[in-house]
């Protein structure tokens, strides 16, 4: 019963992930195997999504807890480094695809 | 509030960039406008977060601090992207990965101090689920399988950075699997406890997370070097589940949506990257044929047949009053760092009016595309790269394959040996040509560790070593000639 | 500003809605055009779920409100229809689509 | 309330379902269980509401009446789809397509009349969105929608109905792009006007109503009987939006995800039908060279070359001495009924020795996979049934080809032509056969309405006559041969 009061607190968060569970299997279901590097790449880059709970974290710690202010600054950089590292090597390496002209 | 909803709309548009963005990388044409709009998203969201969201849509506190943050984050970032060499790419990639599993553990201990501080249990609740009973543990849940994962995702993606990057050795401890069982158990048992509200304080969170560590170092030490980027993608999907976690935890759609996408995405591309090796996850994970006992395995060569040796001038002579050369690039020529001698070797032979190919299989190299980047690198043109379906009826046209540093993805076996662990791999059908030219190092196996048949062919002739070396040879020969 | 209030409302069927569109895109792009036949009734079958809308319309209607007694009952029967006709045809089409042994 | 919380476990799995269903159509081999998979889901979201949802989970009142309306409509939706024939499919279709569309239109009256009864705008608000302001607009705007989607999509369909079954002929009104546009326009501004409030009372909903009808009627009238499949796919997402509808009326998630599944779906199948003919939707919808036009364009027929007669005694002949023989069945033989006729040369043939195969277009006949139905049913094995890609390279090989009531799938135009309507569009390419029959009952053009030079290649015999009709006088040939 307790799993049935579980499902029905967070049945539209369950609904969203249910959909983009599917939503991803389809979308990769049909890569070519030359574009998995570059498709593992993007992929790293979109789930350093993580930053954004590590800028809340930063943002609402007290002004005087340090260990707080220091530890959230560390995760900020080092969400940021995978945002932006992720993307940049994406886009390098899929700049490697594209067709030359002779 | 109109920044609240203006953040709203700002995170739905974001979530379906990762969706599109995803989807548009499924074609080469349209990969890099894909990555482009996810990283517009991407910034929309970040910005957004710092700027609206908080009590009043008034952005953050510690704005400085944030900003700061991001700053040096990008400069690193942008710098070490740009820098690294292609062939180093995805230990980058691992590298990357491991920076997001160590944000989203971090992330989880922020929370954890934070729930202490503010009295423990009791006051969490309204944060997640906004009912009176299970919403601590609900919270406490949540923050420990961010931790768990993030952590195990962190550390993994070294070892597997330094693997890539040949700092770290294969190595399996006595009794691994138990002991892997042993730690892992440990850190679900410890975090199962305190959810439960059985244990308590600060101390056990930490031993969980140093649990989690070792667990990630454990689980990819003994996984073949050349196996890495199915490991690193497996690892790229627990990140996005860790990410996933925090979206739970701060009731945040974005990162909900960009964390499942990866997690689900991630998954489906480590089986399907397996797939294309004809392998298992499992069989990579524990090992079956990967890189440790491809040594022993080639120990067992010579085993039937001669071989026939040829020298570079006899090839040279070959390719040069041949109609067409096709080119087969392994792993031997992304080690040797022969690419660019190989496109040099292409252009001669092309000025002297012979029809040069390559031939792509889509899992020469250790990762997919090595070649594709790798040629690319050195600017062979993109259409003489040819897809293994397209190049594999040409071979009977052609006059001379050459096998440079290619091993598994010309072995017959594949078609002809069931027995063999690679049988049924699609494979480059290289005999199909009138004569075929080896250049490796020596008789040695190849990632899979196993006999090629093709070498004992009469049609073949093996030219023994360093691919860069026996290139830079031929390109000489030719000029001469 | 009205149109950020209704996002801000309905968020959540917003993302659903998306995602589903996706998924049904997704879905239906690497189809073999033979299948394009039964694919269409079985998605015809699929939205008979308005069948329970009618359900809940006759449901709640008054004992002794026959107008809507008799309109609920006949979108019940209609909804039935376009459900139970859409899966036994679409069964029937893919039938023929089955390999058979010689 | 547990029962509510089950009946939302309920609406979730036949969500999932749903998915799922649709997602195995997509493989011939898993299409069956995908179908009974989204039907199992389908049972369970319907029994649910009735038992489990209302007030306090007691289920629905009226539920004699409920039972009784689903028996009524299971015992007549079986009896019709178990009786159509195989080639009645499409216009099946689309008529339980209508009865949906029918059924949304109802909700929306019914909801409407509570609405007003319920002491009209005020009272409906937390029903939907649960604040004060603009609540009772968005509830009659989503009735309004529902109402006019389902009205079109159950007229239009009921046209669609009736032009496969040749009861309806297609009609264009003078100005018709004006008309229909009056006719919608109108629907939409009272539509508008009352959800604003500017307008009130039961007789401007039924005039909507009324407009919706004319307007599905006018939509589809004018457009070729040929074009149906493609219009019941539109008109089929149109019922799947009515039905997302009441999704949303009803707070309901699985007629919301059910909905805009089909909604999405249906749209893009829509799509890839119209790219697989080589042509664009709006050329569909407008009718570029639809249905009517085909009689006209036939008329300046004869314009080149002459043609070959050939009897049916030569043809039997040619085949029972071949090798090989390749039919290629297209709408013609759909139309006579001769599939049972052909299966019966076949084997006749095949006893003789002879390799007889079919050659499968996939837009041959006018739905799609309409040989593969047609024939399956006349029992020919699957595995002579080949599709276009396998079979163009066996053209070659093959003796004699039998083209019996195709045309456009065989017209060499599309290769060469690129002023012709349907060049582009890949065809069998039966030209490489040696000898080419085609059977046909003249000279007239088929569904593109344009000339086939194939016809009067010196390799192509005509052999006029109902299909039907000739592949009997053929048997029998080949049986006293
Ligand atoms: N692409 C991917 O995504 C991926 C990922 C993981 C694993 N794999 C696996 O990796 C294999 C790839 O096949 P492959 O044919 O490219 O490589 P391979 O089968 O591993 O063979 C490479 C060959 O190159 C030779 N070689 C090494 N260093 C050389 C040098 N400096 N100069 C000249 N030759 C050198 C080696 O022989 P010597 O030692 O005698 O020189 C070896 O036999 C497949 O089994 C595939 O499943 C692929
Ligand atoms: N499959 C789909 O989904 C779909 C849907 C809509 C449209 N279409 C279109 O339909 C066309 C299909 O090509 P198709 O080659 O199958 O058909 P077609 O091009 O329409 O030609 C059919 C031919 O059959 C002949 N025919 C008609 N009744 C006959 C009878 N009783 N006995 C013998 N012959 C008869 C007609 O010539 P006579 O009058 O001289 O006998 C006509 O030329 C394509 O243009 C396609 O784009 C397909």
């Amino acid at each position: 019963m307790q799993i049935l009061e579980f499902i029905h607190e967070h049945i539209t968060y369950i609904y969203l992930i249910v959909l983009m569970i599917f939503v991803g299997i389809e979308l990769i279901s049909h890569v070519p195997s030359v574009l998995h590097t570059p498709l593992m790449s993007g992929a790293n880059a979109i789930h350093g999504v993580v930053l954004i709970g590590a800028i809340i974290v930063l943002g609402k710690a007290p002004e005087d807890d340090y260990l707080s202010l220091g530890l959230g600054f560390v995760g900020v950089v080092l969400g940021t480094l995978n945002v932006v590292g992720g993307f940049v090597v994406t886009d390098r390496m899929l700049d490697m695809f594209k067709k030359k002209k002779k | 509030m109109m920044q609240t909803q203006i953040l709203e709309l700002l995170y739905l548009l974001a979530s379906v960039s990762f969706v599109l963005g995803l989807k548009w990388m499924n074609h080469p044409d349209s990969a890099r406008r894909g990555n482009l709009l996810a990283a517009v998203g991407m910034t929309l969201a970040v910005f957004g977060t710092i700027f609206l969201a908080g009590e009043g849509g008034s952005g953050m506190s510690n704005k400085g601090i944030i900003l700061l943050g991001l700053v040096i984050g990008t400069a690193i970032g942008t710098v070490m992207a740009r820098r690294v060499k292609m062939t180093g790419m995805p230990q980058m990639v691992s590298f990357f990965n491991g920076m997001g599993g160590a944000c989203a553990a971090l992330i989880s201990i922020l929370e954890f101090r934070e729930m202490q501080h503010a009295g423990g249990v009791e006051h969490a609740i309204e944060l997640v689920t906004g009912s009176a009973d299970g919403g601590s543990a609900m919270k406490l849940l949540i923050i420990f399988a961010g931790l768990i994962i993030g952590a195990v995702s962190f550390s993994g993606s070294i070892i597997a950075y330094g693997k890539l990057e040949d700092k770290i050795k294969d190595r399996v401890l006595p009794m691994q699997q138990l002991v892997n069982l042993l730690v892992f158990g440990g850190a679900l048992a410890i975090a199962g406890l305190m959810v439960g509200g059985q244990l308590e304080g600060t101390l056990w969170l930490y031993i969980t997370l140093g649990l989690a560590l070792v667990y990630g170092i454990l689980f990819v030490l003994p996984i073949g070097g050349a196996d890495m980027p199915v490991v690193i993608s497996l690892l790229n999907s627990f990140t996005g589940v860790a990410a996933a976690c925090g979206g739970f935890l701060y009731d945040n759609n974005v990162m909900l949506m960009g964390g499942v996408l990866v997690g689900s995405a991630g998954t489906i591309l480590t089986v399907v990257m397996c797939n294309a090796m004809n392998r298992s996850l499992t069989n990579v994970l524990i090992g079956n044929f990967g890189g440790n006992k491809g040594g022993a395995a080639a120990a067992k060569s010579g085993s039937g047949g001669t071989i026939r040796e040829v020298s570079a001038t006899d090839v040279a002579i070959m390719m040069k009053y041949g109609q067409k050369v096709i080119i087969v690039p392994g792993y031997g020529l992304a080690v040797a760092q022969a690419q660019h001698v190989c496109h040099e070797l292409e252009e001669l032979l092309e000025k002297e009016g012979v029809e040069v190919k390559y031939a792509i299989h889509p899992v020469a190299g250790r990762m997919p595309g090595h070649m594709n980047v790798l040629l690319a690198e050195s600017n062979v043109s993109y259409d003489k790269l040819v897809e293994m379906e397209h190049i594999n009826p040409e071979f009977n046209t052609c006059d001379v394959v050459l096998v440079v540093g290619a091993n598994d993805v010309v072995n017959p076996a594949a078609k002809s040996d069931p027995s063999s662990p690679i049988y049924g791999m699609p494979i480059l059908e290289v005999e199909n040509a009138r004569q075929v030219i080896v250049m490796k190092r020596s008789m040695k196996a190849g990632y899979a560790g196993i006999e090629n048949e093709l070498f004992y062919q009469p049609k073949t002739g093996m030219l023994f070593g360093d691919a860069k070396a026996t290139l830079t040879k031929l390109v000489n020969e030719v000029k001469t000639l």
